[in-house]
């Protein structure tokens, strides 16, 4: 009798609540007594195609996991290859990334509040979020020519200038944004269903959470202030002033605030560097050398870098490295040995997704079947990103 | 010719007519294209979208439902293997009936009702009752587990909500010291609508009307994010189309009723209009399609509850705001306010 | 004796096939059916990659798919066409290849993505399917990810293509 | 840094080494990775971000490698450990330190899945990311060959 008693429930891969991933939840009644997510529906393989590709093919290659936030996962890419070849991107580079990766922050982090949002039943916040997604990438759009794949940093610098009246444009983007936040504030964030649908579901408590070492957003609300921006700063991050958002709760709805305010802490950065965006070259000078005086020519009148032909066959020194970076869901995590070829002798990516898939067991046994997507959508889990 | 006469005859009485054509099944199946329409209409404009357009343009995409059921039509029916066929095919069927059932003893003005009894303020709610119990099998009979959780979420939220609804149900006997819609109707001619004597009978009334009909927010029987479409999963062809119509049929239904009983049925209209019974009857319809149009707006307000959530709420707190209700309606005639 | 008995159970629901079977090819029935379907082509909810931001994107404000009767639903009974959004892995593939036959006829499959028609940049990787191999595919839609007009434009495709050709019957 | 680290291993670690700001590497044994754990989190090293191996055919050897760093002591998050230990590439085994570091459990189930390492004491079985019906080794040994781009691609 006693294994009759739990009911086993397949959810997914094709579920509206499961994304990417059969869940296998035994249910006794209501409540789940056994959670096991079976991820690797999306796993292509990246870490081993890379050692096929060169240097610049990766660029496109580590998008792709994470296409809704795509400039982190270049940046992170970026900063480990520079430090194999012992160079770093000028001042104006430097800026002009933390930029891009600021706007990507933004659309990701509505992408995020929307599927929330669609999980717990509520369309129009599902709606309203991918709406507001649309001038961000518009923005994107302008600065890299390319709606979500942007591979806009390169190694030595970005690949192009910002474009006339991107500033302007930004400006008003972050004053619509800050408007519509207001808005999600009464539909959706402190709507008194959402309330009680989130509000202490899915607790993951500060020491847990540290211990089972979730990242991003979910490790924030669980009250532990660790943002690579600030611990480990890259980029122009160590010149612009803004604050890591913490909550102490850990629940989803915790999450999700988390999430509505770093949107605000990022429409800071935003402001501060269009301001502060220092004048200079946008790619080292010593590659724009490399380049034949008319494609010179032509980078500098059109502000759109082109690659020297070393790019082609990039090979750096024998060696590792290692780099972080805090992408919307999370810190990514790159480390790249070299054995002086052209391609990557390994390549190692950590996703935050991937790191975050443990914390689905710890949140929800114990909780309500109803509460699998509340928690689900809270901790933005992107599959692909996972299983890379 | 006799024959003729004959059927004419039996054509527009109103045995006939009121459950096949006014406000029955044909009126109920424009209703219902019209309420999709309007709600999937009304989603997008909140949206910031446009919804339904292209598929008759000049009117703005409103024969998108007949598209949809024309789809629905043509398309293949599957019965699962492990299905128990006869449950599986019938019971949408069964469903459909008695959600559509009640609208005969709903009447449309002082003289123009299906069945003539003195009770039908009773019959209403209790021929609904009957159609939840048809969700169950359905659930059941699909041998599926997403169907099996919906179908037994159904039968919770029935529990739940119907007491409510009886006790304010019987909250507006009270008040109107009777049992038959058309006097109920009547009895507001002075202006004075139900939903002003009674509030709290016509809120808790209203919350579980949202609830049986499985409106947002209490959306959990067919909560897609978490059991795909709760009881009618595997329903696939024009029987899936039969589930979602019965699920509109009975928004339809208590639509009506409310408008009755709560909001004045057909009273604005005055004497010599009454004359025509369709004339009061369109003014009923124009009410409940108002009430459905609110209902149906609710979706893209609220997120869903959960089911626990749905329950205490229907338990907790409707419960004691129907009996409320009939309190305030024993103090109404205890103080010897006479109404109509 | 046997042998009538057989044909007469055979022929009965033969017969009210016939009728049905008639009426369906009637013409105004066919230009119905086929308005009807055209209109009303619901894509399953299975995301199986990347490609699906830019598929929620499709159905979201600024493109608003909705338009056109295309209507993202969650169950596959009530689906009728399968998108493909981005690479198939090996695991996804049999998950693609049930969502296929639990839904019912007449169905379409559209390829989204680069890596739906030959792999795109994962073209070498060990674990992945081309959805070609698997199902019959209507209309493939290219880029990486594609833009959600390119979405749209392949709904319209498929919508061309039921208006010109029709639909097969499930019984033919 | 460095010093503290070495110091509070002893002679558990062949070697501690600052190689770059913020990145230290340390080389132990295969045998003495649980002892070396244990004494990294006493020290409040609280996670792991990173298991994977890198493989070296010609010295038939499977570099295993750790990160390790801190979220709740944020002086000692600006550092990253580099915990390098080597095993046969025939036989890999190697203790699990899920008991010490439970953050390790998803990335030592996907190194086990795509290097074939087997770790002893990880409690779930089975493939992680490869479907279970996936035939062939372990993909990210470098004898798992994969097309690639040329003349005889």
């Amino acid at each position: 009798m006693s294994e009759e008693r739990f009911l086993e429930l397949l959810i997914g891969p094709q579920h509206p609540g499961s994304g990417h991933m059969k869940i296998t939840a035994e249910m006794d009644g209501d409540i789940i007594v056994g959670f096991e997510p079976n991820i690797g529906y999306v796993h292509r393989a990246v870490e081993k195609i890379a050692e096929t590709k060169t240097y610049m093919q990766i660029i496109p290659l580590v998008e792709r996991p994470a296409l809704p936030d795509t400039a982190n996962h270049n940046l992170g890419y970026t900063l480990a290859l520079e430090k194999l070849l012992g160079i770093e991107a000028p001042p104006r580079a430097q800026y002009l990334r933390t930029l891009l990766a600021e706007i990507n922050r933004i659309h990701s982090h509505l992408y995020g509040i929307g599927i929330h949002g669609i999980f717990i039943g509520s369309s129009t916040m599902f709606m309203w979020a991918f709406a507001d997604r649309e001038p961000w990438m518009e923005l994107a759009q302008q600065l890299t020519g390319a709606r979500l794949t942007y591979s806009y940093m390169i190694p030595g610098g970005v690949r192009r200038n910002l474009p006339e009246g991107f500033k302007d444009n930004a400006l008003k983007a972050t004053r619509y944004m800050e408007r519509r936040l207001k808005d999600y504030d009464k539909l959706f964030v402190h709507n008194p269903v959402t309330v009680a649908r989130l509000r202490d579901v899915g607790i993951l408590k500060k020491n847990l959470a540290a211990r089972i070492g979730v990242v991003g957003p979910t490790l924030r609300a669980s009250g532990i202030s660790y943002d690579v921006r600030k611990i480990e700063p890259y980029c122009a991050y160590p010149h612009l002033d803004f604050d890591v958002v913490v909550r102490e709760e850990g629940d989803s709805h915790a999450r999700l605030l988390v999430r509505v305010e770093e949107i605000l802490q990022s429409i800071r950065i935003i402001r501060q560097v269009l301001d502060e965006v220092p004048d200079g070259p946008v790619f080292l000078e010593s590659y724009i050398k490399l380049l034949s005086p008319k494609i010179r020519e032509e980078a500098e009148k059109t502000q759109i870098m082109r690659f020297p032909a070393t790019f082609a066959a990039l090979k750096p020194p024998k060696g590792e490295a290692t780099s972080r970076v805090e992408a919307a869901r999370g810190e990514v995590f790159y480390y790249i040995v070299s054995d002086g070829s052209p391609q990557p002798y390994r390549f190692r990516m950590v996703t935050p997704s991937f790191r975050n898939v443990v914390a689905f067991k710890y949140a929800l046994l114990g909780r309500r079947l109803a509460d699998i997507p509340a928690v689900y959508g809270s901790l933005d889990y992107f599959p692909p990103e996972a299983d890379r | 010719m006799d024959i003729i006469q004959f059927l004419l005859d039996l054509l527009f009485s109103e045995a006939v007519f009121v459950p096949l054509i006014f406000p029955g099944l044909l009126t109920l199946t424009v209703v219902i294209v019209v309420i999709i329409w309007f709600e999937r209409k009304l989603a997008a404009k909140v949206q910031l979208r446009y919804g339904p357009l292209y598929v008759f343009k000049p009117l703005g995409g409103i024969v998108q439902l007949v598209a949809d059921l024309v789809k629905f039509l043509f398309a293949e029916l599957i019965v699962p293997k492990g299905a128990d066929k006869r449950a599986f095919l019938l019971s949408p069927v069964i469903l459909f009936t008695f959600s559509v059932a009640p609208v005969v003893a709903i009447p449309l003005s002082s003289g123009y009702a299906a069945v003539k009894s003195d009770l039908t303020l009773l019959i209403v709610p209790a021929l609904l009752t009957l159609a939840p119990i048809f969700v169950l099998i359905l659930g059941w009979s699909s041998d599926n587990k997403f169907s099996f959780i919906g179908g037994l979420r159904e039968g919770y939220m029935m529990m739940a909500y119907e007491t409510t609804m009886f006790v304010a149900v019987l909250a507006m006997a009270v008040t109107y010291s009777s049992l038959s819609l058309i006097d109920i109707a009547g009895k507001q001619s002075n202006g004075l609508w139900g939903i002003v004597l009674n509030p709290l009978a016509a809120f808790a009334f209203f919350v579980a009307m949202l609830m049986t009909t499985a409106r947002f927010p209490f959306d959990v029987t067919e909560a897609e994010s978490e059991i795909v479409i709760g009881p009618y999963t595997e329903y696939s062809g024009i029987y899936f189309g039969l589930c979602l119509g019965a699920s509109y049929a009975k928004l339809y239904v208590l639509s009506l009723f409310f408008a009755v009983v709560f909001l004045g049925g057909w009273n604005p209209l005055i004497w010599p209009l009454n004359l025509n019974p369709i004339l009061p009857g369109v003014a009923v319809l124009v009410k409940a399609f108002l009430v459905m149009l609110f209902c149906v707006f609710l979706r893209s307000v609220y997120p869903r509850f959960r089911i626990d959530q749905a329950l205490q709420l229907g338990w907790h707190k409707l419960l004691a705001l129907s009996v409320a209700s009939v309190v305030l309606a024993l103090v109404l005639i205890g103080l010897g306010f006479e109404v109509g | 004796m046997e042998n009538t008995r057989k044909r007469e159970i055979e022929k009965k629901p033969s017969l009210a096939r016939k009728i049905s079977k008639r009426l369906t090819k009637l013409r105004p029935v066919q230009a119905i059916r086929r308005w009807g379907i055209s209109y009303s082509l619901w894509p399953v909810h299975f995301t199986t990659a990347c490609c699906g931001t830019e598929f929620a994107a499709t159905s979201c404000p600024r493109y608003d798919a909705e338009r056109f009767g295309f209507l993202p639903f969650v169950g596959t009974r009530q689906c009728n066409v399968l998108f493909i959004e981005g690479t198939l892995t090996t695991k996804m593939a049999e998950a693609a290849r049930v969502i296929y036959q639990q839904m019912p006829e007449p169905k379409f499959v559209i390829c989204m993505g680069a890596c739906a028609i030959d792999g795109g940049i994962f073209w070498n990787s060990y674990n992945i399917v081309r959805p070609h191999e698997i199902l019959p595919v209507d209309v493939y839609s290219p880029g990486c990810p594609p833009r959600p007009e390119g979405v749209i434009k392949s709904v319209m495709m498929v919508r061309e293509k039921i208006r010109e050709k029709g639909t097969p019957y499930p019984e033919d | 840094m460095a010093g503290s680290i070495s110091e509070k291993l002893g002679d558990l670690a062949t070697q501690v080494s600052a190689v770059s700001p913020g990145r230290l590497l340390i080389t132990v044994d295969a045998s003495n990775i649980v002892e070396t754990a244990r004494r990294l989190h006493e020290m409040g090293f609280d996670h792991v971000k990173s298991v994977t191996g890198t493989d070296y055919p010609d010295e038939n050897r499977l570099e295993v490698v750790y990160h390790v760093s801190s979220f709740e002591n944020l002086d000692l998050a600006a550092f990253v450990l580099q915990i390098k230990t080597s095993v046969n590439r025939f036989d890999p085994n190697l203790p699990s330190v899920t008991g010490i570091w439970p953050s390790a459990e998803y990335l030592e189930r996907e190194a086990s899945d795509l290097l074939g390492i087997r770790f002893e004491g990880l409690s779930a079985k089975g493939r992680l990311l490869l479907p279970e019906t996936f035939a062939g080794g372990p993909p990210l040994r470098k004898d798992f060959k994969i097309r690639t781009e040329g003349i005889d691609a």
